[in-house]
């Protein structure tokens, strides 16, 4: 294990959590955006997407009462809210594609400075492709967020010029989270948004394969 | 009278042949129509074509059905989950072939079949490898692929009440890709874990209309996949 | 009122009632279409859609118990049988549309010899046009069934070589019942599958605009 | 906190605004919303586009929007009904625009709009008028036609039992149009029957869920738009 730079995955889905705002309709991804809904704060009412027929996700069921046809897309099994809703997948991608999540938090493979998000194959024919909702959701939902590793365990940036691995969507990512920073993509490219504790700007350009603006 | 009622699992799969394309519902385990796809197994029809959302996992239902060599080819958005070995192994020898669809369009092909929509234009997966050599058509200034609607000789399905009509209804997230299958296919084979009489269940809450459906099965108690996956059974023919 | 020739409308409506298989789906237009269902043989249980959303309608409601928001294609109120189910007008012409519905029997102003069927306009300036769901029916449901008078107040053929009206559907209807005969829209034409009482072949003939075949 | 529910009418419709185009349920007088149309008739909106089914009866609901002059456009499967003579005399005088659609394509257009479908092929009046001038395409020697979606700025919806997150149920066939369209506009302002606690409609049961809806009011008791036809009631402003 790599010695943790800038934030912790916690830390970071705090960062995400805090820019939800209240009455969003949120989709998250599986992984790190899972830890996300536990500190979207309190008195803010979020309601949560799950791709696969629910609206009005709940917390990871308690192992004792696992339903296993109760499950968020992850295929963990999940609880429902008071005012849920189930629905059929043509119903669900409706939902999503229609642009009815107000935001949607992702994991990356890699990041481009004009939003390119790549996260659903190497490109290498060694491993069976596979995409699941991602290209879905990058498509219909108002707001993308990616929650990611700034770098790759090996160190090799995630965040680029352009990607090099196959699309999930072209400029379709709004905000980045990394451990060590929040970066906006805007039209120019991508702009600092915040830096992690400890973390200078010189550092992070240093980590990051693309042009970086200072607001 | 219409009962659609069948008394065994060979009964149920008794028209499927080989050569057939068979949607099979489910995600992952929720909606997975286990006792239909072994019943599929024992009968051993050969050459199919699955459209699934997933390949299953373990040793058992939609896995075995693959590690059996029953299925030319899969029509699905993730074909590796956990404990999902069978696929990627015959995948990387070649000796299965896969045509990747985002889950989306998955579903909305489904509709679009049991609709009477030939195609429709979507915004997903454009600017990506799916919709290369696809046709492509602007509207308002973005840019959309058109896809094709998917439709089935079979669908098995899984749901939890029915009636000797065939209307359904589902349990919690099991619904998922049950109801737009029911649409899609030339027979409709259902798996229920409770068949009421009609009446039973109220018009207003009915998910899939019984015209969907064309044989209804009781399997009170379904095997749990995932329970299947950790005792490492296998069940194979 | 013409003196009656042939068939009566509640004659009309038996023979198409018998020619309704047992376990059929079945969809009525407005009209005498919907004196049809009175007559089907009672062993068989045939189930009726209507095209607002419900699958499974029963009789017309009784003054005393109607339902305004329990309507069929007509506006009427109905009742639904047991194991009825409602959905949505997506849903329900998606049903009509992916070829579900085994029969639909509808009224018809035209009917040409290759099976066009012109039921929703004059093409007269002078009336606001209306189409409803005629032409999804006919598009989308297995077999079409017509049920018109042979002739109109006036005398003037319905049954033609070609249909002068702006056209519904194109090479859609399966069978042709009217006061006079029951006709099959046959590839090579339309065939006199029976002949109402009293009504000769010739007299046919002379009441129509298409050629007529006999089996 | 998420709460949908306004106190009047007033509110209900306060952003619909001049030139909108405004989607409204209702198949006949099953699911058509009076009081919401009423309250617009008082806010006095004017050049609006309305999408619905029919075009009213009598004097009273959306026969009266047409009436007070406010309606520029209906785009509708059936202008002509039962006591409809507003809508049939201001077209006639070519003072109103109508866009004829087939229900099921009505109704096909008003989903894909909501689904982010921008576009679809149907067979539904291949050879007629109605699809003159239209893109067509084979598929499978099949003609189709090209139909677009539709997207409103605005819906105007009657449901049964609702809460304040927005789901919604239905009563029998006064469900028609009514999820369709609440998927379809920027802004969904539904009138319901009666208002429940959240957690009081079964999940499974839900129609609409909440998400496509914005402004919820209770109607406890909903004019019947027959009734006030038959009393020869004029709702004008």
């Amino acid at each position: 294990m790599l010695e943790q730079v800038g934030w912790d995955r916690i830390e970071m889905a705090k960062k995400v959590a805090l820019d939800i705002p209240d009455k969003s309709y949120v989709n998250l991804g599986i992984g790190i955006p899972e830890l996300v809904a536990d500190f979207v704060p309190k008195d803010r009412e979020v309601i949560y997407q799950t791709e696969n027929g629910l609206l009005g996700m709940g917390r990871v069921a308690d192992k004792k009462n696992e339903d296993r046809e109760l499950v968020n897309a992850g295929k963990k099994c999940v609880t429902t809210i008071s005012g849920a809703s189930f629905f059929h997948h043509a119903d669900s991608f409706a939902m999503i594609r229609g642009g009815h999540i107000d935001i949607c938090v992702l994991g990356a493979m890699q990041v481009s400075s004009n939003g390119d998000l790549a996260n659903w194959s190497t490109g290498s024919n060694s491993i069976v492709p596979a995409v699941g909702g991602a290209m879905d959701l990058v498509a219909g939902v108002k707001k993308i967020f990616v929650i990611t590793q700034h770098n790759t365990k090996k160190g090799i940036p995630k965040i680029l010029d352009k990607c090099t691995f196959p699309l999930t969507g072209k400029n379709v990512v709004d905000r980045i989270y990394t451990n060590l920073a929040i970066l906006d993509v805007n039209k120019e490219g991508l702009f600092v948004k915040e830096l992690a504790d400890n973390i200078s700007f010189e550092y992070l350009k240093s980590k990051t394969e693309a042009n970086l603006f200072q607001y | 009278m219409i009962n659609k009622i069948v008394k065994s699992l060979k009964d149920a799969v008794a028209n499927i042949h080989d050569n057939s394309t068979i949607m099979i519902g489910g995600f992952g385990e929720a909606g997975s129509p286990v006792e239909l796809i072994h019943a599929l197994i024992d009968k051993g029809s050969k050459n199919l074509t699955i459209i699934s959302n997933n390949t299953g996992s373990g040793h058992v239902g939609l896995a075995a059905l693959i590690e059996n060599r029953q299925v030319k080819k899969m029509i699905c958005s993730f074909p590796r989950t956990a404990n999902s070995t069978v696929f990627p192994q015959l995948y990387n020898k070649n000796e299965i072939e896969l045509e990747l669809v985002p889950q989306g369009t998955l579903a909305e092909r489904i509709r679009a079949g049991g609709a009477g929509i030939p195609a429709f234009y979507t915004r997903t997966s454009i600017n990506t490898l799916l919709s290369k050599g696809k046709e492509h058509k602007f509207f308002d200034d973005n840019e959309y692929v058109l896809e094709y609607a998917l439709k089935a000789d079979f669908s098995l399905v899984k749901c939890n009440i029915s009636d000797r009509y065939g209307n359904l209804t589902y349990h919690a997230t099991a619904r998922n890709f049950g109801p737009i299958m029911c649409t899609a296919a030339k027979e409709t084979i259902v798996q229920s874990k409770k068949i009421v009489e009609i009446g039973d269940i109220n018009p207003e809450n009915v998910i899939t209309p019984g015209i969907y459906v064309d044989k209804v099965i009781e399997i009170e108690n379904p095997a749990h996949e995932s329970e299947l996956v950790e005792s490492q059974i296998r069940y194979l023919c």
